[in-house]
């Protein structure tokens, strides 16, 4: 789960980080009342899940109230990549003197959350790791002793040469691990960390990506969850318990098991086609979960076939049938619907579909392609 | 021959008298599975469908049977809890079915397991089934059949798809592995790869990838440099866009790396064939098996 | 570091342990009033640095606030064991279904945490190691891991049958383990945990030894000191940087290290004499030192000579002797003093000595000879 | 010949501007230790005596020396820390000087180095002395004199005493060793005895043991069983009480474990020699070296 700047700046905070004051917008006014607040020059900073708003115009520097009131009027409702800015966060413009980058991550090589650190900050940090390598130090942590005082310093002298700056660098280290670790994160940085002309140590931007397992035991950061700035097919796929990617073709897929999904998806452009989603109904045989997968894919208006892809394994495919039959009686479909289904009771499954006028296939292969020669507007085969 | 289970391999059920359990547990004894014994805590005494005795603890149950191996079915998180107690309980492989175990949990299990010298399989895997031996999970019996065959696979429905598709084709294995999805687990390919490698009755390998991460690039390199035996690879997700999750926690393209062209170009490189669609796999392997 | 009962419990309740309410009283008044405030049968309980209170009389159930001042008023002034009763508990006394033993000590062997459970509990539980061993459950715990909760359950269900009983011992042994890494202790225990009639479980009695070396870092913990059930003199010496323990012979030793303290007072026994104490000034040379621990030994009325046996190492022997003469003038000695020095700086150090009328040995056994002779109203060789 | 240092020893100094660190880092110049290199924090690219280079950090000390030990002298509060920032710096010997180290944090450092495969002496200890070679710590150098007898000892001034003695008698020693008093330390007695018995100039050795724990009891079963050397044994504390602390964390009696009496019956049973004073090592080890 993505959450907002604000929200992992607070956090942060809670660790013990440095960072500069700040609140959340979501009106103009709003925005001038803090500038005025504080009193100083501030930063006014779309609040939205997406890399690059900077450049996008959705990050601006303001000497006074008004400029803020009117830079917010400019980036409240803003479209960045898609994603309408509904929030923005003020925030205390700092001095900077130095800027450097800090980040955690889970990597799947090591099997550790490993630090990378590095000088070069502000920047995107894949650019530096792909042009200047040498420029970032990775730090791997195992979780058994925590993050040692030792490496923090390391870490905190391969950024800064003086060494209360490498200290103070080595404090916010353990503060940011203690943050990752106790929100479930799966990846935690803060870009840039700046130190002042005066020397200080600031958080001036700071991220945070949750792993979803975590959400269950940690209700106060599944609570930061803002729907608001999530496409709302999948905000729906979730409450439903599916999982679901909207991409950009015409073939709706509905399928059992994440692998399986994708490589229905292949198929699908294997075959000529292209796919309009991703949608996996996981190994539940809830006649409900066909209902809502249904529901999303057809409110999608460039779907124009769907097809189900199921193997039963713990999932029964009769379920399925009848979660399909179920589905269409309540909203008729208006595109063509190709299924394919085996496994699992695959008899009982069919006769149920046949009953109800529809026809299915067992062969993978053969659905597939029916599917995508429908949604060229050709007919089924 | 197989790798990692087989008739004598004596199971124990962490989790026996959940719902998922105990539904997977007939199964795996009416596939004839030894299953020894299940663990639920405060059920210590009971017995699971009259016959499988109950303990409170995996100490207990192993102390009393005698078993080498376990199978998880315990909620999400409780998992990692069940992981360790398995592999502290004395047992040699612990195999993890659970879905949504919290990676960091998953740092703290790894060293664990790894230096106690316990194989664990999974987390969120389907398991893995020896054709005609035993089955620990719930990969469908029905749809295997014994043969010379090694697949490997992090997924589970797309493992179905191939094996049915296998033994439809009258090609059988020797066992099916499910390694799971989960970007930190505790069984890899080059895991499986190694144990196929070494089994006799193994003539060639199947292993189905995905994108995300670089697990099958080094595959890719083992099977280059240690491998006599044919391996046929296919990697799932050639069509997802990079950023995004395909339902998998470890199925994400980040950045330059773990895309299904990387991979499959190392598969390539390796000389393994290459299954473009899943149904590739049939004549593919029937041409190494010659 | 000793603490006492209500101060283990302090910080066993700050854990989340359930501990029956109850307050400290200095005076018999005192412990009427708290009586009368629970309004319920109460145990007035000794807090001494010492085993067996219970045996001695210090532990008294009491139906009423009157015979809560009563009994406390019996407790308060008792000597258990040579140490004065200067405060009582009053606590809410329980009902007792069955009392369970948990502690855990740091074990030398294993190099970790070790937890020893025992259904057998509320008596001395090396009585239960010697006697019926199989009712131990030791379980270890490496710290890297912290108390998996499959090991703690382990424990509850080695003490109950129940798993309601089980799972709340569980949560008592994560309590306590909890409590027992933050407070940096050596042995922290529950004796007995008590299940109620009701079945709820009940932490009866409580103690906690802390490990001197974690004071520093844990300055609530220090503060907890209670230097009034201490021995007057160690409590001197632990202020003056000293390790001393009173023993109950009439040699005084003034040793440089723990080993060869221990050796010289076993030479002492060897040679016919018994050591007053055993007293290791360290390996700084400050004079200070030397004069702090001449004014312990010799407050030591039984002390009837006294032995320096120093080894310079770190150790500056003529600092050394400069501390022996400084000490001596300005207290001069009633009992003779033997002074054995060697090492670093030897030479000057008897110069020293020499100019200011002492005489001193480079050799151990004469030395320690010497001074057995002198306590023995002998005369110096 | 010698255990653990020697002539090729290369030394880091951790602490090496501090009080102690820079008083004994000259005594070891003095006696011919190779010191090549220090660390502080912050004082990087300065130089210790104008010669040693200081590092701000172990792994950039060793990176530029090609260290292969070092030894601590920080205080109490960072020592754990200085211990595994050493075992995780490249170096495989670690001597910890100071006195104060938690034992909890002992508890988390000891997997720390033994995962590592490096070899910690300490804390708590005086370090050790290869007389004519290297001296790493705080023992006299003065006192000490190349031959053939192994000292090994939980107490620092206790080991001057007997060390001395035997220099005085004309008895030289391969290596001594001062294990530190603390329950939890890095090596043993029987690390060190193992070590001696295979070092071909050691032909006996001396063992200074002390009340508390079981050590010495263990040490002395090693003797029984894998030592051709002979040992002579001492033990410090026969007038203690129980349950009282002797100035060492480790030098406490309790229950019925850890007396003098019993590790004495011990060596007895081991057919080691006995010291009933420091004293009695000179003819005892004389008598074994004919």
């Amino acid at each position: 789960m993505n959450i907002h700047e604000y929200q992992a700046k607070e956090i942060l905070r809670s660790h013990g980080v440095n960072i500069p004051p700040g609140k959340v917008a979501t009106t103009p006014t709003e925005a001038e009342a803090i500038a005025k607040e504080y009193g100083v020059a501030v930063m006014v900073k779309a609040q939205v899940h997406v890399g690059g708003r900077g450049k996008a115009g959705g990050v601006k520097f303001c000497k006074t109230p008004a400029e803020a009131k009117e830079k917010a009027a400019a980036i409240l409702g803003m479209d960045i990549k898609g994603l309408t800015v509904e929030k923005v966060l003020v925030t205390v413009a700092e001095d900077i003197g130095s800027e450097a980058y800090v980040g955690i991550i889970v990597d799947r090589a090591t099997k550790k959350p490993v630090f990378m650190v590095s000088a070069a900050g502000g920047i995107d940090i894949e650019q530096v790791a792909a042009e200047t390598p040498e420029k970032i130090l990775y730090v791997p942590v195992d979780v058994r002793y925590g993050l040692p005082a030792y490496d923090a310093m390391r870490m905190g002298f391969f950024l800064y040469q003086d060494v209360k700056q490498a200290r103070a660098a080595a404090t916010i280290m353990q503060q940011l691990y203690a943050a990752f670790m106790a929100s479930g994160c799966s990846l935690a940085e803060i870009n840039p960390l700046v130190v002042t002309p005066k020397g200080v140590l600031v958080a001036v931007d700071g991220k945070m990506v949750i792993d979803d397992n975590e959400l269950d035991r940690l209700p106060a950061i599944a609570a930061m969850r803002d729907e608001s700035s999530e496409a709302p097919s999948e905000v729906e796929a979730r409450n439903a318990n599916l999982t679901f990617i909207k991409l950009d073709g015409n073939v709706g897929c509905v399928v059992n098991g994440a692998g399986l999904a994708m490589a229905t998806m292949d198929l699908v452009k294997y075959y000529g086609g292209e796919p309009a989603n991703f949608l996996d109904i996981g190994g539940s045989s809830n006649p409900e979960k066909v209902v809502a997968a249904l529901r999303i894919i057809t409110a999608d208006p460039s779907v124009k076939a769907i097809l189900f892809n199921i193997f039963g394994g713990i999932t029964r495919t009769d379920d399925v049938a009848n979660g399909i039959v179920t589905a269409t009686k309540s909203n008729p479909l208006k595109v063509p619907l190709v299924i394919r289904l085996t496994g699992t009771n695959e008899a009982e499954a069919m006769k149920i579909l046949k009953a109800n006028g529809f026809s299915a296939s067992n062969d993978m292969d053969e659905a597939v392609q029916q599917a995508v020669a429908l949604a060229k507007g050709g007919k089924a085969a | 021959m197989s790798i990692f289970i087989d008739k004598n391999t004596k199971l124990i059920i962490q989790g026996i008298t959940g719902r998922d359990g105990s539904f997977h547990a007939k199964q795996m004894m009416e596939y004839g599975t030894q299953v020894v014994a299940g663990v639920t805590p405060g059920k210590g005494g009971q017995k699971f469908e009259g016959k499988v005795p109950i303990f409170n603890t995996m100490v207990d149950a192993v102390q009393a049977t005698g078993a080498n191996a376990s199978v998880i079915y315990v909620p999400p998180a409780y998992a990692a809890d069940a992981i360790m107690e398995a592999a502290a309980s004395g047992v040699a492989f612990v195999v993890c079915i659970t879905e949504g175990v919290p990676v960091l949990d998953m740092t703290k299990v790894h060293p664990f397991v790894k230096e106690r010298g316990v194989r664990l399989l999974g987390p969120n895997c389907p398991g893995l089934i020896s054709p005609g031996e035993s089955k620990v999970g719930i990969i469908p019996g029905g749809i295997c059949t014994p043969g010379p065959v090694g697949v490997v696979s992090r997924s589970g429905t797309l493992t179905y798809e191939v094996v049915d598709k296998l033994t439809r084709a009258g090609i059988g294995q020797t066992t099916c592995v499910g390694i799971g999805g989960d970007p930190i687990n505790g069984t890899n390919f080059i895991d499986c790869l190694e144990a196929f490698e070494k089994d006799p009755k193994t003539k060639a390998v199947a292993m189905m990838g995905e994108i995300g991460g670089t697990d099958e690039q080094e595959a890719a390199a083992f099977v280059k440099k240690h491998m006599k035996k044919p391996v046929v690879g296919f990697i799932a997700g050639q069509t997802a866009p990079p950023g995004r999750r395909m339902g998998h926690a470890g199925a994400i393209i980040s950045g330059s790396s773990g895309t299904a062209a990387e991979k499959i170009e190392a598969f390539e490189a390796a000389g393994m064939g290459v299954a473009k669609r899943p149904k590739d796999f049939v004549e593919l392997i029937k041409a190494r098996l010659k």
